[in-house]
């Protein structure tokens, strides 16, 4: 049995879907965040199979999921970072009850 | 032909993959989702492990798992009390995202499936093709200026990651 | 003759139409009359110098080998349709153009001098006054138009002073609502005139008179072929105009406006509605009578209505009690008579029927007297409004004694329209009999029976007024002789009504110039004076002295007399196709279909964009996983679209 | 490019738009003597440019257009500014010019913000100046647009009553007309050229070309004439037009009934029937049907009406039908009759409102059952409607005659029985306007007096009286002496005669 290109992309198919899922039914807007990590995880994963399966022999894929990593490690911290913030100021983590930009 | 440790090793990640994925979409508490969610990169990390790539998945664990899980954490416990249910979901749009979310698996695994082009050679074929990836090479593609190497976006993402720690101490900062 | 006199007769008026309504304001009352009077005077004067001039003056322009010409004395551009459809703007001088200048100005003369006393306590004088030379100025150009459109032009300029001095007292609601219907009616009926101008002229190629009538085989010839549902062009052509003289001239069924056209100022009544602009259906068919004789259909229709309006309007004038309503049903009557007159005269040898031109000449004849007389008796009527304050008989009664001018002008006139040697209307109604008896026994017949019936309502009118029983009233209220303003002109008319059969009439007046004997005919003259005398008699016997013939005359047929009383309902008629028909269901329910369909479709695109854009609104709600769910089936669909475009 | 004449009537609004800039609400005197400045420099260019058109066409000069500039100014698309007169829009401008100067004058008081009321009012004066002059179909359009959106505005803020949902029907309605008169527009540029050759937007050189497909001529006229026809207010898109007239101001419905409906019928005549000759002659029957329809339908409906301005706003239906009616019969005379209808039309509908204006804001009703005997009160504003009245019941002397005597003696030319029997509809249109404006004259000024607070109100003042001046003396003008204006304009038709025979053959 080989461990063909396709056994590795399904575990990131579903779990891109469950971050789909995650993302859009989720009201706290840290739940949403961690939806997200799930999203950007699958794609990261995406890059390296491919990377792997198809273009052995260069690692285009790989950096680009280091760049990507510090890119979400730095969008994970500004996202906390408001969300805390909000949090201060109106008490709310729900995402349907912070439509304003003032309150 | 694989070796059976590392098919087994692929069942066990890739099943805790999904499980977990799927547990921290749907918990209702937010601590076991951030929990989950470690779990489930953890897996990641332990594929790129798999696929070859060290220095990825130690990235990986570094970052994501041990510095990202730790700012949600905190997160969670600062704006939470732990014992404390997330509101439950609206139904109609639960069941639209699930929807939305089937229908993507079944689309791109009927992708996938239907795919020539990736019916290809497996894993320890394309790890025999090619010579381990040593910290040297990285280090070139990152610093080189040439084709495949990659400084400009390194100092971008410097940049973004030096406004990011400055974005984030304005925005936390108490007015 | 020079232009100078044709351009100054039509321009005095409308000058002064001018002054008086621009100036008036400024005016006095004294100022704005003597202007007015010495207007129309120096008008008067002018056109009798023309009139005299055409018919006695013997110029080659005028008079050729014995016949009368039609001489154009000026005929200036004014609108050109097409190259050949050229509206021109002129003054035909003819004999019945010449005549009716002197009719016109006289009368209209005698109306401004009456007036002045009549119409001195109201307000608006000044405006009285300008009014009327409007409507001088209208009736002027439009007997001495070259072409059928001039005609129009004037015709539906004389509606419109009509109009105005119809509702001169404006505030009254009647007489308001009265003008109203007198504009519109004959609205009504111009349309015809317009439709018929229309074809007629499509056809001819021309408006001019001259040339339509000069030669009215070309007209036949040019409209030859063309049919409509039946009838020639040409017959439908000319029936449409005659509805114009119909609607004006107050035939049935077009004749509901005159009675209640009685609201404006008596003088007005006089002027108007008795001697000059409802003889303009009949001056129209006279000016078109060569091309009418080639229109068998349109003349005996001209007849039947004619007949059919003069039987009607003299029984319902029996039944009146407003005196100036019987007077306008008179004439009613009279004018229908004079249609009768024109519609049985021929003069082409059709086979089979030898007319003459008597008709015409005739029915002319009676026009002028007609003016002359009734205008008389309206004048003579408002000397008795201004007396008694009410236009109702009930309040007269016994005058003679206080109103001695009065009653005797009014009585020439009475004689005069009931056909009595020898004033004038005796004259003229004895050629028309004679006319319709050459043509058949029937329209004698019945157009004697037509003029028994007006002899008698005449004097019915006449011995109410001025015998039967003194109202009470005049006790404290003592009735008396008008002024001389309002005297000499009644002296003046009872004069012409005296003498003016005895003007050689078919000397001047014919149809086609050549003049025309008049000799009496004694079995026609006898018939018709034994029957006025007879109804004369008649009348006297039943309303000479106060007794109650009338209402046993009136129980004898109660059914009968109320309708004629209510003018055979003609008025309940037309209130209910106008106000219920036309006004209640089809004006209305368009109104309603424009709001509710047309209109509510309009706002029903834009309730529906309205609606569009709210049921698409909650996509932009800003809700950032909507947005990603959006995105992401929307992603899925291009996939999928694009692989099976792909397969 | 300043050297002609022509584009002094769109420099001149601009100046006075300029002129108010530096003007303030608070000063009237300065905001009046701007405007009247520069209606009365408007009105004597126009004047100025009649007499001289008409000594130029009597030297024997025969050219189409007269006084013709063209200045690229977006070459990719051949747009130009391309400007010139023939004697239709050479009345066009001064019927505008009158209006202008006597809106002017009738929204003396206009209060609040005057001066943004006369901006916007001097930027809708723009618009349908050029548009008039224009002769480059884009320019064309894009001054229809600069017409049309200040209307919104003027509405909306300065009307009365359901005012923005007025505003926004009349223009929404009227974009949505001009949606398809683009189309239509863009459809003629295409196709303009003749094999090979580049496009123009120039009027004249399509015509010259005369290249347009007869397939795409049925849509493309259908599309233009629909687009110019919504604002001649036709049938059935003309309810646009009593509800906008209801709420508008003053001088604003005397505008727009008086010029900015004509722009319908001109367009009409210069784009759809002149450029798509083939298309007319074959199509104009519908319209024809729809036209007739406007006719009576307009009149009867006005029949009913309470409100002063509504029976105005459907009486400009019906004669507005009149307008494209006569224009699509398509020969010299009924086109002669549109052009006079236009002209007559804009003259009295502008004088029709500035009295029910002049009426509403002293009595504050415009419900004719709750006036009534205002000729005794006001008389000279009763004497003032009672002539608009019969100028537009079609009273001889008066501009209404003329004009519809011209469309029914053309239109009686076509000599089948379908035209026929809608020309007799058409004529029966004059009965019924008799009925409407003697029904209001006799409710509104005559009879009792309805309300005695009426009792206490003053008659005309100096500029009202100059207003109505103006416009009687132009309506009885026109009246009295019709044919120059059939001079003026004989030669515009020659081409579109030509035109559509040739189509025909």
């Amino acid at each position: 049995m080989d461990l063909s290109i396709l056994w590795y992309l399904i575990p990131s198919v579903i779990m891109f879907a469950c971050g789909v899922y995650g993302f859009v039914t989720r009201k706290n807007m840290i739940a949403i965040l961690i939806s997200l990590e799930l999203i950007l995880n699958s794609a990261d994963l995406n890059f390296v199979i491919f990377n792997r399966f198809l273009f052995p022999g260069s690692m285009e894929g790989m950096v680009f999921t280091l760049f990507a990593i510090a890119i979400a490690a730095a969008e994970t911290a500004i996202a906390i970072a408001i969300i805390i913030n909000i949090y201060r100021s109106i008490g709310e983590m729900n995402i349907r009850l912070t439509n304003k930009m003032k309150n | 032909m694989d070796s059976v440790g590392n098919i087994i090793l692929y069942f066990v990640v890739a099943i805790a993959i999904v499980v977990f994925s799927f547990m921290a979409v749907r918990t209702t508490k937010l601590l076991r989702a951030a929990t989950y969610l470690l779990f489930v990169l953890i897996g990641s990390a332990i594929f790129y492990f798999q696929l070859g790539y060290q220095f990825l998945g130690a990235v990986q664990l570094a970052v994501y798992a041990g510095g990202i899980m730790v700012l949600f954490v905190f997160a969670i416990l600062l704006t939470h009390n732990p014992n404390e249910k997330a509101k439950p979901l609206e139904t109609h749009r639960r069941i639209a995202g699930a929807i939305a979310a089937g229908l993507g698996v079944a689309c791109l695994t009927y992708a996938l499936c239907t795919m020539p082009l990736l019916n290809g050679a497996s894993l320890s074929q394309c790890l025999a093709a090619e010579e381990p990836i040593t910290m040297k090479m990285i280090g070139t593609a990152f610093t080189g200026t040439n084709r495949m190497q990659y400084l400009l976006p390194f100092e971008a993402v410097s940049v973004l990651l030096l406004a990011c720690i400055i974005g984030g101490v304005v925005v936390a900062r108490k007015r | 003759m020079g232009v100078t006199l044709p351009i100054l007769i039509l321009c005095l008026p409308l000058f002064m139409f001018l002054l008086l309504g621009i100036g008036g304001v400024k005016m006095t009352k004294k100022t704005a009359g003597v202007l007015g009077i010495l207007g129309m005077g120096t008008c008067m004067t002018l056109s009798y110098i023309v009139a005299f001039t055409y018919f006695f003056s013997g110029d080659a322009a005028f008079i050729v080998d014995g016949v009368r010409q039609q001489f154009q004395v000026f005929d200036v551009t004014w609108l050109a349709f097409t190259q050949k459809l050229v509206v021109n703007l002129g003054f035909l001088l003819d004999p019945i153009s010449a005549m009716m200048l002197v009719v016109i100005t006289t009368i209209s003369f005698m109306v401004h001098l009456y007036s002045w006393g009549y119409m001195e306590g109201e307000s608006g004088f000044q405006r009285y006054y300008a009014f009327l030379s409007l409507f001088s100025f209208s009736m002027l150009g439009l007997v001495v138009a070259t072409n059928i459109f001039q005609m129009y032009i004037f015709w539906e300029l004389v509606g419109v002073s009509s109009y105005l001095l119809i509702g001169f007292f404006y505030k009254l609601p009647s007489a308001v609502s009265a003008s109203k219907k007198a504009f519109i009616v004959t609205r009504f009926a111009d349309l015809g005139f317009l439709i018929g101008i229309l074809i007629l002229s499509y056809y001819t190629n021309t408006f001019n008179f001259v040339e339509m009538t000069g030669n009215p085989f070309q007209v036949l010839a040019q409209t030859h072929g063309a049919t409509f549902m039946g009838a020639s062009v040409l017959t439908w052509a000319m029936v449409l105009i005659f509805t114009g003289g119909m609607g004006k001239s107050a035939m049935m069924p077009l004749h509901i406006w005159l009675p209640d056209a009685m609201e404006g100022p008596t003088p007005v009544s006089a002027l108007i509605h008795a001697a000059t602009m409802v003889v303009a259906g009949v001056y129209l068919v006279a000016r078109m009578f060569p091309v009418y004789c080639v229109v068998e259909t349109a003349m005996t229709f001209i007849s039947v209505v004619g007949a059919i309006t003069a039987f009607y309007a003299a029984v319902v004038a029996c039944t009146q009690v407003d005196i100036k309503r019987v007077l306008a049903f008179s004439t009613i009557s009279q004018i229908a008579f004079m249609m009768v007159s024109l519609g049985v005269a021929r003069d082409y040898n059709i086979p089979g029927v030898h007319y003459s031109g008597l008709g015409y000449m005739a029915g002319m004849f009676h026009l002028f007297t007609h003016a002359m007389f009734k205008a008389l008796l309206f004048l003579g009527a408002g000397a008795l409004i201004h007396a008694v304050h009410s236009n109702d008989y009930t309040k007269m009664g016994g005058l003679r004694k206080y109103m001695p001018v009065t009653h005797w002008t009014f009585l020439i006139g009475c004689l005069a329209i009931a056909g009595i040697f020898p004033f004038s209307g005796f004259f003229s109604k004895d050629e028309m009999l004679a006319a319709m008896f050459s043509s058949h026994w029937f329209w004698g017949a019945w157009m004697t029976m037509v003029a028994g019936l007006t002899a008698f309502y005449m004097f019915r009118l006449y011995f109410l007024i001025f015998w039967w029983e003194e109202n009470p009233d005049y006790a404290h209220h003592k009735p008396h002789d008008a002024p001389w303003q309002m005297s000499i002109p009644l002296i003046f008319l009872a004069a012409v009504s005296c003498v003016a059969g005895f003007i050689p009439f078919g000397k001047l007046v014919t149809w086609n110039g050549a003049p025309y004997t008049i000799h009496i005919e004694p079995a026609v003259a006898a018939t018709s004076l034994t029957v006025a005398v007879v109804a004369i008699l008649l009348a006297a016997k039943m309303y000479m002295k106060k007794n109650d013939i009338p209402t046993k005359v009136k129980n004898l047929c109660p059914g009968l007399w109320t309708a004629a009383y209510h003018r055979f309902y003609w008025d309940e008629i037309y209130q209910f196709v106008t106000h219920k028909i036309i006004f209640g269901i089809i004006c209305r329910s368009i109104a309603w279909f424009d709001r509710h369909v047309i209109d509510a479709t309009m706002d029903g695109f834009a309730w529906l964009a309205n609606k569009a854009s709210w049921s698409i609104r909650g996509m932009q709600s800003g809700n950032v996983q909507a947005y990603v769910l959006w995105y992401f089936l929307g992603a899925l669909a291009i996939i999928c679209v694009t692989w099976l475009c792909l397969i | 490019m300043f050297a002609n004449i022509l584009i002094w009537f769109v420099i001149i609004p601009i100046l006075m738009m300029a002129g108010l800039g530096l003007c303030s609400n608070k000063g009237m005197d300065a905001i009046r003597t701007v405007m009247v400045v520069g209606s009365t420099a408007l009105l004597a260019l126009a004047i100025w440019l009649c007499v001289d058109f008409l000594g130029l066409r009597a030297a024997g000069v025969t050219d189409e257009m007269l006084h013709t500039g063209s200045w690229i100014w977006y070459a990719p698309l051949n747009i130009h500014l391309a400007v010139g007169v023939d004697g239709i829009s050479v009345l066009m401008l001064l019927l505008s010019a009158i209006i202008v100067f006597a809106g002017t004058f009738a929204s003396w008081k206009i209060n609040p913000l005057p001066k943004n009321f006369f901006l916007w009012y001097c930027l809708l004066s723009t618009g349908v100046f050029g548009f008039f002059i224009s002769i480059d179909m884009f320019t064309m359009f894009m001054f229809y647009e600069v017409a049309l959106i200040p209307m919104y505005l003027l509405i909306g803020f300065w009307g009365t009553g359901r005012k923005e949902y007025s505003a926004m029907k009349l223009t929404l309605m009227l974009m949505g007309g001009s949606a398809f008169l683009m189309l239509g527009l863009l459809g003629i540029y295409w196709h303009s050229a003749p094999q090979g050759g580049e496009p123009t937007w120039n009027i004249l050189e399509i015509a010259h070309n005369s290249a347009i497909d007869p397939s795409w001529q049925n849509l493309l006229f259908c599309f233009t004439f629909v687009g110019f026809g919504v604002l001649g207010a036709m049938f059935p898109f003309h309810t646009w037009s009593p509800d906008g007239h209801a709420c508008a101001p003053t001088a604003v419905s005397m505008l727009h009934a008086g010029v900015l409906m004509k722009l319908g019928g001109y367009g009409c005549f210069r784009i759809a029937i002149y450029l798509l000759p083939a298309a007319a002659n074959e199509l104009a029957w519908i319209f024809i049907i729809l036209t007739g329809i406007s006719i009576v339908y307009g009149a009867f409906s006005a029949c009913v009406q309470t409100d002063l301005k509504y029976i105005n706003a459907y009486s400009s239906v019906s004669h507005c039908g009149m307008v494209l009616f006569a224009l699509l019969m398509l020969n010299q005379t009924a086109m002669t009759g549109g052009i006079l209808q236009m002209l007559s039309h804009g003259l009295m509908t502008a004088l029709f409102f500035a009295l029910i204006g002049m009426i509403y804001g002293r009595t504050h009703t415009r419900d004719i059952r709750q006036m009534g005997g205002l000729m005794r009160i006001m008389p000279y504003l009763g004497v003032c409607y009672m002539i608009a009245g019969f100028a537009s019941l079609g009273l001889p002397g008066l501009s209404g005659f003329v004009a519809e005597m011209t469309i029914f003696f053309g239109s009686f030319q076509d000599a089948d029985t379908f035209h026929r029997i809608f020309v007799i509809c058409a004529c029966s249109a004059i009965v019924t306007t008799a009925v409407y404006i003697l029904r209001v004259v006799g409710k509104l000024l005559l009879g009792p007096v309805q309300d005695e607070h009426h009792l206490q109100l003053t008659d005309a003042t100096w500029w009202e009286r100059l207003a109505t001046v103006t416009l009687i003396l132009c309506i009885a003008g026109i009246g009295c002496f019709p044919n120059w204006i059939n001079e003026a304009i004989q030669h515009s038709f020659v081409p579109i005669i030509n035109a559509i025979q040739n189509s025909a053959v």
